[in-house]
């Protein structure tokens, strides 16, 4: 538990929760460009966030304490994950706490737990949110385990700090298998963060929406953690997909001087990231919710083959 | 005369087992009981016959006993029961006569292919009837198969009696005398029983035919 | 003074009496008293044989051993819970006018000489006298079963009476056969039919002479057991007499002819060097335990019903004689025992469900238990126990019969897995409506006799959880003595 | 009991057997006062809700002591009852200690007056289903071992058939009766053929048999074909949600939590302990019936409406899971390698300790939620949690559980299972190494979708608005109830949270049947959950829980700090449609579509769809098990034609009797001739 560890996992944890709500004002502002619709400040996330915290929270009559528990756990959980996914550097003490299926663990806990609460209203967008939700949940969820299977299996362990170093660190070498299991990252990341291909994030229309649905009852403070959480949870999901597939740049345990480089190389991979994802974002058109499963059940296979084609190849 | 005595026997023993077959071809009742009669009345002289041969006084007995048994009370009974039933129009059988016949033979060169090592082997003097008395049993068994009227039945079923006591009294020069009293007295009582329900049978169904006695099976 | 003389005298003074004073109200006391009388003088010859080992009785014409001793006590024993179970029942049939005074001394008298018939076939030494007893009992159960006079009974009565006469027939060509081959052996005076002397010299009798007399007395003997091809007569004469008459019938008799054939199998062992006896046996067991489980499923009538599952034990029974060996044996001997007691137990409740929904039919009698638990439990936990689950003793010797054929016989398993599966399902698929659900059975007037169905039943788990010693010595020398 | 010694000398065994009399006295003492309906709920259950207590505590001490004989002296004469405990039974015993002393404090206010069969019967009837659940864990001899197993089966038919008023509850009585019957049959054989002819039929003989691999294999497909009917593997599963649902809840809890884990104990017991010989397609034929099991009852268990079937669905589901792990330790152990197969191992123990602990909890509170509405159909329930706090709060517990999520107990399981599947690579055949994907792919399916079936039960029930106006007065759980409720989440949350004190338990168990364990990969790290090494993987349920709840305590106090506004109170948004009522919630078969049109092929629908001119549309769908129509109905039809066949035989006629001995007589004589 050396001081710089600490020092570096309380570093991540506060950039997570400073760099995230900028990576979706990112993202949403070079969407609209995209859309040649005059886009909103980069900061406006912030701006949203301070004026939600700032207005009164109104509660449905007969909601639960659970109504009322549900954003703080699943802020939470958000919080956690992105304070395990090595971003600055590879020392983090939490890390060996939760290693990649802990990992899908919480965000499963963190979508029941939200799920839960939209059924605890008893409307029928909250019930209707909630099934959609968890249709997306359990097929998204083996397809994220499978996608992180292939790289444990690359370097023979599941902790996600060994799996930064063993790829950062070894010479370059093209894995087939990561190349198909990115794939396959990307579709889940899109389904799971509520992209614009299974479901877009804006839209107030019952019939499509299934992420807003959710949140539909929330106002004031409530609404605003969720909506940090949301972003924390894109921010998580990237990092995990920087981690896996692009490495490099990670500051190591024993270079502290390192750790400025990581945060910049870090800013720059998300500023590209993000980028990229606006830019899928305005080519792909929403699907309809039936067609979810397949989309899912092609990234599942896809998973899969990543595995097999690892095992197939024998890596050494 | 001795050296007659296995001749005569083996002489008995061929009118039974002609008499067991032409009871078979019978279709009348009351010369079915005729020539159950006379069937007894061939065992009564072969076990006299033996008898004598083997200086055994208890066959003289067992002879006896199958006289006053199957040769005076039996039909006697079975007389009165066919009158006071009027039961006088001939057998009805299940499959026609010549089919029974020739089944019959069958029968009998089966049984004697079966008893003709051992009859070799007997130490009594009559040995070659063990093959005899098989095949009258296996006829009398067919005899009540093919029949449909009771009274058909029970004579079949007494000539199978007959049947085995003539095995007994021959091939092994009579059992000890409580075997032979058992014996008998067990046929009496089975003939009484079945003349019981001969009268029952006729009263609930009147009529002694066996086919409305089909009602207990497997739906 | 030998107990001997006074377990087969008593039942036979008992017939006599009975058959003047059977209509009388006190003749159903006198019943028990004289069953009551042969049980114990059975319990003095069982405690005399223990002291003393097998005896000799009346100058070798009567012979005990362990093998018949536990079968006269059973048979004793069931006589006199069948005369107990019998009171009310006839009470109840009398003042229903399906037994009139007349019937009543028939019923009364008959049932005695049928105890002193079974008792006598057990204990006599002779093979004639054998022959005469088993002949005997037929006669006095058959007037008994058609004691109602309805025309069912009526012809299930005639067919009992033909079939079974010409199954004992073809036993006394057999007995004759073995005489013959005793003969010459022993030369001809008076002992050739005892059993003690032809077990004796049975190693030298002629073994082709031996094999026909053993096919013969199998397939005799066979009828009155109930194995499979020559059983027809069995399911209605158990199902049309009146109950206490089905219960003896199914309990005991079936256990005397089975005794009849294993006299027989052990002086065919002794005569013939490979098993063919065991493996004849062998067969007939398995035909019937198979054949009479699929006619389980077809029954209607409840009586008719259990009287197939009694054809299946009995084949389970052959087929593990036929198996041989001593677990096996012991297996066999201990079923026998567990089966009467249970099978007996079961009529005795069936008789009281059948009087109370006044007919036979099973889908007629529904929800035992919630009209009087006594006969609802009693009923169920002796199907329970017929059917072999394992705190009963039934289980018990399935338990060894199982284990034993599937390293010796193993290509007899899948039948008997096969069997065993069908009897279950088709017996439970019966009862549990009868048993279970909501009904509409009036309670009867005379209350039940069910002290007898859980003795039974007690019986029935003791001998699943603990057997005696002196209970399991007699096993272990009976089993010794049927080879192997 | 012979030789008896003096109490304080008694070991373990000896306490256990008291435990057992105990209870024995107690169903007696129920039915002796069969219809004081008091002392029987309030006295008896509590007391024998502390004697199970008392067998945890045994239990546990007597994990790490090495194996206790005795011999009792019932049974058949040279074959009396052996007992024997070892850590496996140890282990076992510590989970029906656990879950019975929940379930009998719940079971002590289940009861209410004038229902079904007098509370007294139930009472003799529970108590010895529990008292032979205990002497199958220790029996030590086939005989014994059969005796009490079918007891047990006997003892629980009578409790599925507690109110046997209603048809369906007999039927589902026959199925069970059935299914257990044919089973037992089948180990019945198994046996025969461990006992090697030599007529000895003690485990310890069997121990020592060395069977050709022919007769072993044939040994251990009986086991698992007698073993699989009793736990609801997948061609013989039809009975469970049949059965499970019309016992009494606090019995069913019983049933689905331990009595399907002893059934996974005799495979155990057969397959590790008595047979030497381990063949590696073993491991294969178990994985491939677990993983079938267990897609099987997931995907049944999400398009479910009745709660209890749901839940049966789920214990299908998950004993595949436990099949399936032990399939692979089976695989790892026949090629030898013994860290791997302890891995494995650990995961299906662990899997089937949690697995006790949640699904009594949620049959429990199906039980407290059948008896406060009276309501067993999810289609008329809904917002419990208002009125029944005590009940919703704890079966949270015991859904996320179920659910796999990472704080409890039924995570840890999944993780070690699917970390024991990361280390098939090292298999030397080819094939089995492309088993892990397809396996590992199916395994994280089924908890995902086992989340789905939690999140539709819990949310059903408990969350929006009751669908049913008299669901509005459901009283609580009594104190009783309350308390059975707590224990078991308290066990779950135990199970969670302590993984490495929960696997030291377990490590003798892994040493007795695959000679290694995790004891000491474990032990060097106390607070963090390390199986093979550190930089292989980690998990520390403790610091990963002091983790969440950090960033909520974080977030709380942010908010409460920066907050300025206050909290209101309005109806739901409703979207501009003022008349939106209860009904228009999600109902279950709702939530269940998705999978049936993803699933389609699995299931077998009948669906009634209303024609535009009712006037009270009616929409159903009954969702089949397609089993029942491939499997049990054939066989059913096919003894029918036998019987029917067989039924000519006795056609009434006397001449064909007659015939029928004639020609039995010729055909013995033909073949005694030869």
């Amino acid at each position: 538990m050396s001081i710089l560890g600490l020092l570096s996992q309380l570093m991540a944890i506060v950039l997570a929760l400073a760099l995230a709500p900028l990576l979706s004002g990112w993202v949403n502002q070079w969407r609209a460009r995209l859309q040649n619709k005059s886009a909103p400040g980069l900061l406006q996330p912030y701006r949203a966030l301070r004026k939600l915290f700032n207005k009164e929270s109104v509660l449905a009559e007969h909601a639960s304490p659970l109504f009322r528990m549900a954003p703080y756990i699943v802020f939470g959980c958000m919080l956690l994950a992105s304070a395990i996914v090595p971003t600055l550097s590879t020392d983090l003490p939490l890390s060996p706490a939760a290693d990649a299926i802990a990992l899908v663990g919480l965000f499963a806990l963190a979508r029941v737990f939200i799920s839960l609460a939209a059924m605890d209203v008893g409307t029928a967008f909250g019930s209707l949110g909630a099934r959609r939700e968890m249709l997306v949940g359990f097929l998204a969820e083996p397809a994220l385990l499978m996608v992180l299977f292939c790289a444990s299996m690359i370097s023979r362990s599941t902790s996600l700090t060994t799996i930064v170093e063993t790829l950062a660190h070894r010479e370059l070498a093209i894995y087939p298998s990561l190349l198909v299991a990115g794939v396959a990252f990307t579709m889940v990341s899109l389904a799971e963060n509520a992209r614009v291909p299974v479901d877009n994030p804006e839209t107030h229309l019952e019939l499509t929406m299934i992420h807003e649905a959710l949140i539909l009852e929330y106002s004031g403070r409530h609404l605003a953690l969720l909506e940090w959480a949301a972003s924390l949870k894109l921010f998580a999901y990237s990092c995990v997909g920087l981690a896996l597939f692009f490495p490099w740049g990670v500051a190591q345990a024993d270079a502290p001087m390192a750790l400025l480089l990581a945060l910049f190389v870090l800013v720059l991979k998300l500023a590209v990231g993000g980028f990229a994802l606006a830019c899928v974002e305005t080519l792909s058109a929403k699907m309809r919710i039936f067609r979810v499963p397949e989309f899912l059940a092609t990234a599942f296979l896809l998973a899969v083959i990543g595995l097999l084609v690892n095992i197939l190849l024998g890596v050494s | 005369m001795i050296k007659f005595v296995p001749q005569l026997i083996n002489l008995f023993a061929t009118l039974i087992l002609m008499l067991s077959f032409a009871m078979i071809s019978q279709r009348r009742i009351v010369s079915l009981i005729n020539l159950f009669t006379m069937q007894g009345a061939a065992l009564v002289a072969a076990s006299v016959l033996l008898g004598y041969a083997t200086h055994q006084p208890d066959l003289y007995v067992s002879a006896g006993l199958t006289l006053a048994l199957k040769v005076v009370l039996i039909p006697w009974l079975l007389h009165r029961v066919i009158r006071r039933l009027n039961v006088r129009w001939d057998v009805e059988t299940l499959i026609n006569i010549p089919t029974t016949m020739l089944v019959g033979i069958a029968l009998v060169i089966f049984s004697f292919s079966l008893a003709l090592p051992i009859s070799r082997l007997s130490s009594s003097i009559a040995g070659g009837s063990l093959g005899i008395a098989l095949a009258c049993v296996l006829l009398s068994f067919m005899m009540m198969i093919t029949r449909s009227k009771a009274v058909p039945q029970v004579i079949g079923f007494l000539s199978m009696e007959n049947g085995l006591i003539f095995a007994a009294t021959t091939v092994t020069n009579g059992m000890p005398m409580i075997v032979e009293f058992g014996i008998a007295l067990d046929v009496l009582v089975g003939v009484l029983i079945l003349g019981v329900f001969m009268f029952q049978i006729r009263e609930k169904f009147d009529s002694l035919d066996i086919h409305n006695l089909e009602a207990l099976k497997e739906d | 003074m030998n107990a001997l003389y006074f377990v087969l005298g008593f039942p036979l003074l008992g017939s006599a009496v009975l058959a003047f004073t059977g209509h009388r109200d006190f003749a159903r006391n006198v019943n028990v008293g004289f069953s009551l009388a042969t049980f114990i003088a059975a319990c003095v010859l069982t405690a005399q044989i223990i002291a003393f080992g097998p005896v000799f009785v009346l100058g070798q014409q009567f012979f005990v051993d362990p093998l018949n001793m536990f079968l006269v006590t059973l048979t004793a024993f069931v006589g006199l819970t069948t005369a107990l179970f019998s009171r009310p029942y006839m009470r109840v049939e009398q003042d229903r006018g399906k037994m009139t005074p007349p019937r009543m001394r028939l019923y009364h008298g008959m049932y005695q000489l049928f105890s002193f018939t079974m008792l006598l076939a057990l204990t006599t030494n002779n093979l004639g006298i054998l022959w005469v007893a088993m002949e005997a009992a037929t006669l006095t159960t058959v007037l008994l079963v058609s004691v109602y006079r309805t025309s069912a009974s009526l012809e299930a009565a005639w067919k009992y009476f033909i079939l079974c006469g010409v199954g004992i027939a073809q036993a006394l060509f057999g007995t004759v056969l073995l005489y013959m081959a005793a003969e010459k052996v022993l030369g001809s005076q008076g002992a050739t039919l005892l059993w003690t002397s032809l077990d004796a010299v049975k190693t030298q009798l002629d073994p082709s002479i031996v094999t026909l007399a053993f096919a013969f007395l199998l397939i005799g003997y066979g009828a009155k057991v109930g194995m499979v091809p020559l059983h027809s007569w069995l399911p209605d004469a158990h199902a049309e007499g009146p109950t206490p008459v089905s219960a003896v019938l199914s309990g005991l008799l079936l256990n005397v002819a089975m005794y009849a054939v294993l006299r027989c199998k052990v002086l065919t062992d002794g005569a013939l060097q490979q098993p063919l006896a065991g493996q004849l046996m062998m067969g007939f067991g398995l035909l019937s335990v198979v054949v009479a489980s699929f006619f389980l499923s077809r029954q209607k009538d409840v009586k008719r019903m259990f009287s197939y599952s009694s054809i299946e034990h009995m084949g389970l029974i052959t087929f593990a004689f036929g198996m041989g060996g001593p677990i096996a044996n012991f297996a066999g001997l201990l079923h026998m025992t567990v089966h009467s007691l249970v099978k007996s137990a079961i009529f005795y409740t069936v008789g009281h469900a059948t009087q109370k929904a006044g007919t036979q039919v099973m889908g007629d009698i529904r929800g035992l238990i919630k009209v009087n638990p006594t006969v609802g439990w009693g009923l169920m936990l002796g199907v329970m126990a017929i059917l072999g689950m394992p705190p009963f003793g039934v289980f018990a010797s399935e338990f060894l019969i199982l284990t034993t054929a599937m390293r010796e016989q193993p290509w007899a398993t899948p039948f008997l897995f096969l069997a065993l599966g069908v009897a279950f399902a088709s017996v439970l698929i019966r009862v549990l409506p009868m048993v279970f659900g909501e009904t509409s059975l009036k309670p009867l007037a005379h209350p039940p006799a069910l002290l007898p169905v859980f003795i039974h039943l007690g019986f029935g788990l003791m001998l699943g959880l603990y057997i005696p010693p002196y209970l399991n010595t007699w096993y272990v020398q009976a089993a010794h003595m049927l080879g192997g | 009991m012979d030789g008896f010694a003096h109490p304080t000398t008694w070991v373990h065994l000896d306490w256990i057997l008291a435990v057992v009399v105990a209870w024995l006295v107690m169903g007696v003492l129920g039915v002796v006062a069969l219809r004081r309906f008091q002392f029987v709920a309030n006295g008896l259950f509590p007391i024998s809700a502390c004697f199970s207590l008392g067998l945890l505590g045994l239990a546990l001490s007597a994990m790490g002591a090495g194996p206790e004989v005795a011999v009792l002296p019932i049974g058949l004469p040279q074959l009396p009852f052996h007992l024997r405990l070892d850590s496996l039974s140890s282990f076992f015993l510590m989970v029906i200690g656990g879950v019975s002393a929940g379930v009998s404090a719940f079971a002590a206010g289940y009861f209410r007056k004038g229902e079904g069969t007098p509370p007294g019967l139930i009472c003799l009837e529970y108590h010895i289903f529990l008292a032979s659940i205990v002497l199958v864990v220790v029996a030590d001899d086939a005989y014994a071992f059969m005796v009490v197993w079918e007891t047990m089966a006997f003892s629980s038919f009578f409790l599925v058939m507690a109110n046997h008023r209603i048809p369906e509850i007999r039927n589902a009585g026959y199925l069970y009766m059935l299914v257990a019957h044919i089973g037992a049959l089948g180990l019945l054989l198994c046996f025969g053929v461990l006992q090697a002819n030599t007529g000895d039929y003690t485990f310890a003989n069997m121990r020592a048999q060395h069977l050709s691999p022919f007769w072993a294999s044939v040994a251990f497909v009986l086991a698992v074909f007698g073993f699989g009917a009793k736990a609801g593997l997948l061609p013989l599963h039809a009975w469970l949600p049949e059965a499970h649902p019309a016992a009494p809840s606090p019995f069913s809890a019983l049933m689905s939590g331990v009595m399907l884990k002893i059934a996974l104990y005799g495979i155990l017991r057969v397959s590790f302990d008595l047979l030497q010989t381990r063949i590696w397609w073993w491991g294969v034929l178990l994985m491939a019936i677990g993983l079938a099991t267990s897609l099987f009852g997931v995907v049944f268990s999400t398009v479910q409406v009745e709660m209890k079937r749901l839940l049966a669905y789920s214990s299908i589901e998950n004993v595949g899971l436990m099949c399936t792990g032990f399939g692979l330790s089976l695989l790892f152990s026949a090629y030898g390698m013994t860290a791997f197969a302890a891995l494995a191992m650990t995961a299906a123990l662990y899997h089937v300790v949690s697995h006790a602990f949640f699904k009594s909890l949620l049959f429990c509170s199906t039980g407290a939620v059948l008896h406060a509405t009276g309501e067993r159909s999810l289609g008329k329930l809904g917002g419990l949690i208002r009125t029944m706090p005590w009940v919703a709060w704890p079966s949270l517990i015991g859904a996320l559980s179920c659910a796999g999520l990472p704080p409890f107990g039924g995570f840890v399981a999944e993780w070690l299972l699917l970390q024991s599947f990361l280390f098939t690579t090292g298999l030397p055949s080819s094939f089995l190494n492309m088993l892990v994907p397809v396996v590992a792919a199916l395994i994280a399916l089924v908890a995902a979708l086992s989340g789905y079936t939690m999140v539709k039960y819990f949310g059903v029930i408990f969350l929006g608005q009751p669908r049913d106006e008299k669901l509005s007065f459901s009283h609580d759980a009594d104190h009783w109830e309350r308390i059975g409720m707590l224990w078991l989440a308290v066990g779950c949350v135990v199970l969670g949270l302590f993984p490495n004190q929960v696997i030291g338990w377990i490590d003798p168990v892994t040493h007795l049947l695959v000679s290694d364990g995790l004891a000491q990969a474990v032990a060097a790290s106390s607070w963090l959950l390390v199986p093979v090494s550190i930089e292989r993987a980690s998990y520390s349920p403790a610091i990963f829980l002091l983790g969440v709840m950090a960033c909520f305590a974080l977030a709380y106090l942010l908010v409460r700090r920066l907050y300025k506004g206050g909290t209101r109170r309005a109806p739901p948004w409703d979207c501009g449609y003022p008349w939106q009522n209860a009904r228009m919630q999600d109902t279950a078969e709702g939530f269940g579509h998705p999978i049936r049109q993803i699933f389609e092929p699995l299931f077998r629908m009948q669906r009634e769809l209303p024609t535009p001119f009712d006037e009270q549309p009616l929409y159903r769908v009954t969702v089949e098990d397609p089993l029942w129509h491939w499997l049990y109905l054939p066989v059913a039809a096919v003894v029918e034609r036998c019987s029917k066949l067989i039924g000519l035989l006795q056609q009434g006629r006397i001449a064909v009797y007659l015939m029928y001995s004639f020609v039995t007589l010729i055909v013995v004589l033909l073949v005694v001739k030869q």
